[in-house]
């Protein structure tokens, strides 16, 4: 693959150094900050225990950015940020700079340019985002897509701070999840066993990984056309995809039949309750492009019921939890079926061993 | 550029639009393999299948970092019969200064489609859309710069750290510094993976973990404390003026979740031994309260999304390190060492080591790993006799 | 009597002593068996190990309901050579008069060797100590005044009632009456056991479940109520009066589970869509508050112990079921009947319904038994996609 | 096995009928209760919608009974409750009458014929008892010993009222825990695999039954001597006990090897927080008849430290969730060790899934 003329000696650096990408400020004060405040949506301020204090301005970006928007990103930097500016893991952009009077005039320019500010406080931020029909190799569904129509619908809760807490969003294009736990998240969700392309699978499968991939031994060897290839137990397999990353043959996406499912009170942050993996809420949701009208309206409906009846600080899953998950799906209007009855491993666990009842 | 009615669609509404970046800078570049990847792209929407397959590319010496993508139908669509990413470490805290951003998009656009994705959700700048063909040559000249291939395949990953000290008042332990230490450290396996599977670190500052870190690392490096918060009185009463007695109570006092928290003469109490880290009234009250002085780290391990076992939620496995010297952050990185040295042994192939710890039991592991018991890493003992002591 | 030296120890102490009353019962009675226990029982104190085997025997037309006993150290403690035990049923409630047990000792003195258990765990009266050859003997004297065998084997098991509508203001049906029929209705299985394990069936008059059914019995049927709690306002008052505003607080409000309970212009109101029916609150003033006026039962199953599967708490299964008629009664019996038939299908031998439930699946088990889905079954909806739905 | 002389036809009648045990006023006032009070330890106090009012006096019984005591309680029930006396589920005797003033003189001779008053309220009542070496064929200590050893030292506590809620003992003489989950156990622990008593086996042994009954199938078929028999994969046994119910021939129990375990937190009734099943806190304590000190002295410890911290209505698994685990260790001086890890089915569940931590 190296060309012989080469003349750079790779140096093994590993993550780019951080010193010199840190705004002086910011180096200046490094570990000695006493707190925050929220001025307003978008903007934050830092003050130090030296008394300097920082504003960020934030603002969304599609993620999927090119040389020439990063360059405008660049601009704005070096006109208002000192040359400064970094990224939060949602993929917002932010500028760090101790000139109050720069706020202003660096929200008009971001927003003139389409970068819409906000994404702070207890608001919706930017969605988690993966790689979809762009790019992946195993996607049911596009990514990118999905998440530009939801931030869309959402555009004012982005600018604005009016969720009783944070509100984070992730999508993810098959049921693997690269996008992850989320107050509410888009996945989609497989329904029909994987097809297996047997003339595929002779040239590209190694067989023993494949099999062993599957968490429900649904896989057996067998011989097809004189060639050896996989079978699949359809009652026994759970849909679940895990063959189709080890073998491109085993065809588990469809145009029709990989559908989406809409997942709820995901969280990460230790504040108050623990961490909590997500529960489903609906499911058999069309894969619908190129902008997703359905899953968008379920996820409108639990956003509307969350704002109503959340109250400060409430989480999405902390919220559900107040109220139980029966008025949930009363004031949301989803419905709730026996396939949301957990049937894997730890499936004993989340049933009912109480007489704790709602009526 | 063909017509891409789909497309086109994502051009509309506020929210700035991926589908015109890819147009502008098509329009402006006239790369050919732009325009392949939009109309690849506008036929999936058509027929709601994607078109790309794997393949193996990489550089000079490593095993990993270019995920190789090769057209389906480029007898359709010839322009993108090749679109490979190059996945780059960025600095911790995702911090760049413009000249660092201008050169590398500048050796981007030399090379690639000029399409760049900030960040992937490993931490990875991905520049997305580059032929085999110059991928060594690209790769060099941002090594030149200073930069380095992130992790793919059965090796460590590209790790993530919350902005920490570099802005943040609830930051335990210097988070960037421990993520540079630790991932140079384990830069050789990053790039030749050689692991059972992938293995993910990610460095929050403090409980609150801004970077998800429980959920998608197997090493999740979260900042606390062991000594009491540390309380400003007179920013309480301010507070207290300013939002007002129900604001205190409700808001703080009845959710913290372990009830540390009472209301003593009209004064908030915190009952340290009863405080479990959470952050929430640091969180609600930042000006008040923060963190203690006895800092360091927590380890959880077994975070991993839902393949195969289902979502995992990394468990507590050392409760506390402390994280300030150059000592501390050797004796960390020899801690991970035998944590990795006996998931060597003890996993499986393609087994994240939470499925390993799992599969072969906590108590096992921690043995394995000289890591003393302890009852912070239980939410409650056992309630089965189903086991067989050493009496 | 031989020596018990060790079964001495046992004589002393406040606490009244079995040992005490074996002797006192073996000096009277000058039952040789009673010395032979009181002589297998010393044995095993002083080696640690137990003494007996099981074996066969029944009486005519059962197949269960004595528990067979025989000596392994028969050659060094003949008397005891046998030491069955009959397991007879008691009323619901555990109620008796004086006639009634009289009789029975009457009738157990005259065939075995008068010691009884009142009551094994599973509700029975325990006859222990008799031989093979007085079994059917005792058993129709007792049959006669009233008395029948209760379970053993894999069949339906005698069951329990707590005191409900006996003398308990929280009893929420009359599950006196509901465990007779109930019991009546399966006692074909109890004497002749058919099943895959045993059932057990205990009935709890509300949410307190003072019989401990849902930790063990497979059928749990507990009180409940639909509607409001009824509150009378001028008991509160008086409560509040008495016990102080703090009580309230601290006591009644703060520990309800669901925060159903709050302070409206200093009066507590209670949501009721909030509330979950754990009772505490009645608990706590049972003068002011008490059940509402909709009241029937909730079914929940699986409960069971430690074997194989790790202890099992029953899982609510039928939120709701009126029990005020006899057509509510037969209709219960029915759903009991259809879910019997599932579990004779899917369950394996030896295998508890609770776990056949667990291994088959709960949505599976609802649709084989005609129930619909309800969000109450369930602590939350499932965490993983991994299910294939009928679309 | 029926004498050919047989008169009596069998009635299948099932459980003895209640209506002619019931007390007169209770059958008066039937469903129509409307509160109760604890006038004092051992007495309850039911009021009647009629305003008809029944008093409760409630004592201990050994439950391992005898009909010359049986017919002592008929006495005392002719003599001061109408002929008419019940049972509770703990084995306690209740005397149920009208007449207020039956009440201490029964209580005085309850207590001089040495059954102890109490039981009621926020005590300590009497253990769940089981069979042990009096009658089982399976068990690895004596119940009725354990519990009267257990019970004279808890007295106090049964005939009193001052512990934070109600405390529900039990006691198991093999780990199948016909005792059951409690709030605090004394339970059998084997600690070493079954030995396999060849010569036995190949006479009693239905093999495949014994083989199924293992959860980790760690019975092996084999032959020994010819014979058939099983074997036992030592390393993979959790020392369950389950084969021996199976198969007397797979001999756990030791007069060494088995041990004693401590359990807490377990609770059935639905008040407040949902029921739960219980921790083990200590092991490798010794079966030490006919007192068994050590065990006595742990729950002691435990009973101290809950007794001192408990808060009204907390019952012993609550007050250890509101103080954590860590505190519950240091206040009751006992050990957490490895073991006490879960390494069962739902391990996972127990694990700390978040960065919630005890210092
Ligand atoms: C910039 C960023 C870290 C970074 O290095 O990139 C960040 C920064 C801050 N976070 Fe965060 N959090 C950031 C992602 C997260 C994440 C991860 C995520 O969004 O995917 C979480 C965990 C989410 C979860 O639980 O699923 C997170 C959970 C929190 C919490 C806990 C919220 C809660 O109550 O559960 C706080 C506390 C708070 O809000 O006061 C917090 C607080 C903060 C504070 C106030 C900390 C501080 O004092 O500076 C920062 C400003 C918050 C704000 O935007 O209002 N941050 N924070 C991330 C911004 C993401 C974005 O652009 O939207
Ligand atoms: C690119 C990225 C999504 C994105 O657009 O941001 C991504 C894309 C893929 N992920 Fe991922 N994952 C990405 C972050 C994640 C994360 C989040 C994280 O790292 O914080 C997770 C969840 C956490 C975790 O590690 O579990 C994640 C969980 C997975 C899994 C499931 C692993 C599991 O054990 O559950 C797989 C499947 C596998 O590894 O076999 C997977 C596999 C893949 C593959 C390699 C698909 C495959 O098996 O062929 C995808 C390559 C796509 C492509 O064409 O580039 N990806 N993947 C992310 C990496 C970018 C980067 O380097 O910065
Ligand atoms: C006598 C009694 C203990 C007592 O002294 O009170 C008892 C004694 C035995 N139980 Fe039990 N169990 C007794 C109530 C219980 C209970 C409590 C209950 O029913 O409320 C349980 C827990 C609940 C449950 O059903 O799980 C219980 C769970 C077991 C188990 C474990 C079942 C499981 O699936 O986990 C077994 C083992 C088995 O059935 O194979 C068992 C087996 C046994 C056997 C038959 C031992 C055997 O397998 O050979 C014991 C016979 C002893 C004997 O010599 O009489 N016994 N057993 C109880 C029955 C008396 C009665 O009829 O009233
Ligand atoms: C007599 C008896 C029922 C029977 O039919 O035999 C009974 C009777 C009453 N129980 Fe009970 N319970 C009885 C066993 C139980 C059990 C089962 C057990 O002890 O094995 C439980 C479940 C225990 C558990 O959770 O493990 C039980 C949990 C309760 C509770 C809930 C306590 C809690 O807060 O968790 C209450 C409410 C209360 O105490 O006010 C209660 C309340 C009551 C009341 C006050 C109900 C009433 O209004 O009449 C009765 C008098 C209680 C007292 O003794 O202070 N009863 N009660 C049982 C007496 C047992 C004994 O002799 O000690
Ligand atoms: S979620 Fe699935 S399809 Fe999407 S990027 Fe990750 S692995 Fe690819
Ligand atoms: S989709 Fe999942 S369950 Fe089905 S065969 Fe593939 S790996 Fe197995
Ligand atoms: S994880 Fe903690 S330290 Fe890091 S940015 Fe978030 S709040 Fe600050
Ligand atoms: S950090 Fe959390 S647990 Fe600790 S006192 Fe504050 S709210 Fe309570
Ligand atoms: S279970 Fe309920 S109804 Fe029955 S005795 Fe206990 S408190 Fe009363
Ligand atoms: S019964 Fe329980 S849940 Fe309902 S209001 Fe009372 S305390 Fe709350
Ligand atoms: S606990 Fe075990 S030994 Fe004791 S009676 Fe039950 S089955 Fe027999
Ligand atoms: S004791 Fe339990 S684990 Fe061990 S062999 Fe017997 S059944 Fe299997």
């Amino acid at each position: 693959m190296s060309s012989p003329e080469r003349k750079w000696k790779t140096i093994e650096s590993g993550p780019h150094t951080y010193e010199e990408a840190l705004h002086p400020v910011v180096r200046k004060n490094y570990g000695k900050w006493k707190y925050h405040e929220i001025p307003k949506p978008g903007v934050l301020m830092h003050v130090a225990e030296s008394g300097d204090a920082i504003y960020t301005v934030r603002a969304g970006t599609p993620r999927q950015d090119t040389v020439d928007m990063v360059r405008l990103l660049c601009d704005v930097a070096d006109k208002y940020a000192d040359g400064h500016l970094r990224f939060t893991v949602r993929n917002n952009v932010e500028f760090l700079t101790p000139n109050k009077e720069n706020i202003e005039p660096m929200i008009q320019e971001l927003e003139s340019l389409g970068f819409p500010v906000g994404g702070t406080g207890m608001c919706v931020s930017s969605v988690s985002h993966t790689q979809g029909w762009l790019h992946c190799d195993i996607p049911a569904t596009d990514a990118s897509g999905v998440v530009k129509s939801m931030m869309d619908s959402l555009y004012e809760e982005f600018k604005d701070m009016k969720m009783p807490n944070k509100v984070r969003l992730s999508t993810s294009c098959c049921s693997i999840n690269c996008g992850g736990q989320a107050d509410i998240a888009i996945v989609v969700k497989h329904t029909r066993p994987p097809r297996v392309n047997h003339d595929h699978l002779a040239m590209v499968c190694e067989l023993p990984k494949a099999v062993a991939r599957c968490p429900v031994a649904a896989i057996r060897p067998t011989v097809v056309n004189g060639k050896r290839s996989l079978m699949v137990d359809e009652a026994k397999c759970i849909c679940c995809g895990a063959c189709f990353g080890a073998c491109p043959a085993m065809e588990i996406n469809h145009p029709e039949h990989s559908k989406f499912a809409i997942w709820v009170g995901g969280k990460n942050s230790n504040a108050r309750s623990k961490p909590s993996t997500m529960s489903i809420v609906a499911h058999n949701l069309p894969n619908n492009p190129p902008r997703w009208p359905e899953v968008n309206e379920v996820v409108g409906k639990i956003l509307n019921a969350y704002k109503e009846g959340g109250r400060p600080w409430e989480r999405v899953g902390e919220w559900i939890n107040r109220i139980g998950w029966k008025r949930f799906f009363e004031e949301t209007g989803l419905t709730f079926d026996d396939n949301m009855i957990d049937s894997y491993r730890h499936a004993r666990t989340t049933f009912n061993q109480s007489a704790h009842v709602r009526f | 550029l063909n017509p891409t009615p789909m497309l086109n669609e994502l051009e509309s509404g506020p929210w700035p639009s991926f589908v015109s970046g890819f147009k502008e800078l098509a329009e402006r570049t006239k790369k050919p393999m732009l325009r392949g990847v939009l109309d690849q792209l506008e036929y999936s929407y058509n027929t709601k299948m994607g078109y790309w397959k794997g393949g193996l590319v990489t550089v000079d010496g490593y095993g990993a970092g270019v995920i190789t993508r090769y057209s389906m139908i480029k007898d359709k669509i010839p322009e993108a019969a090749e679109f490979h990413t190059m996945r780059i470490q960025p600095a911790p805290g995702l911090h760049y200064n413009t000249a660092m951003m201008r050169e590398l998009c500048d050796i981007w656009e030399k090379y690639g489609s000029g399409i760049i994705t900030l960040h992937g959700q490993t931490g990875d700048i991905m520049l997305q859309g580059i032929e085999e063909k110059y991928v060594q040559q690209c790769f060099d000249e941002l090594n030149e710069a200073g930069w380095d291939l992130g992790g793919a395949g059965a090796g460590m990953r590209t790790a993530v750290s919350c902005i920490g000290p570099g802005r943040c008042e609830n930051a335990c332990y210097d988070n960037l510094n421990l993520h540079l230490k630790a991932l140079k450290h384990f830069v050789g396996v990053l790039h030749r993976p050689e692991w059972n599977y992938k293995l993910k670190f990610k460095f929050s500052g403090c409980p609150n973990d801004c970077t998800n870190a429980i959920m998608r690392s197997d090493l999740a490096v979260i900042g606390t404390w062991k000594d009491a918060i540390q309380i400003d009185r007179d920013e309480v009463t301010a507070w207290v003026e300013k939002k007002g007695m129900d604001a205190l109570v409700n808001q703080v006092i009845n959710l913290c979740p372990t009830r540390a928290i009472s209301l003593k003469d009209g004064e908030m109490h915190i009952e340290t031994r009863d405080c479990v880290r959470c952050m929430h009234c640091l969180n609600a009250m930042p000006k008040a309260l923060s963190p203690g002085k006895e800092r360091g780290i927590s380890l959880l391990m077994g975070g991993k999304n839902t393949l195969k076992v289902g979502v995992n939620m990394g468990s507590l496995i050392i409760p506390f390190m402390k994280m300030e010297s150059d000592e501390d952050v050797e004796a960390f990185i020899e801690q991970i060492e035998t944590i990795i040295e006996w998931w060597e042994d003890a996993g499986l192939d393609h087994e994240r080591i939470g499925e390993t710890i799992e599969r072969v039991g906590l108590k096992q592991f921690i043995e394995g790993a000289g890591i003393e018991a302890d009852i912070n890493m239980v939410s409650r003992p056992r309630d089965n006799p189903y086991f067989k002591a050493p009496y």
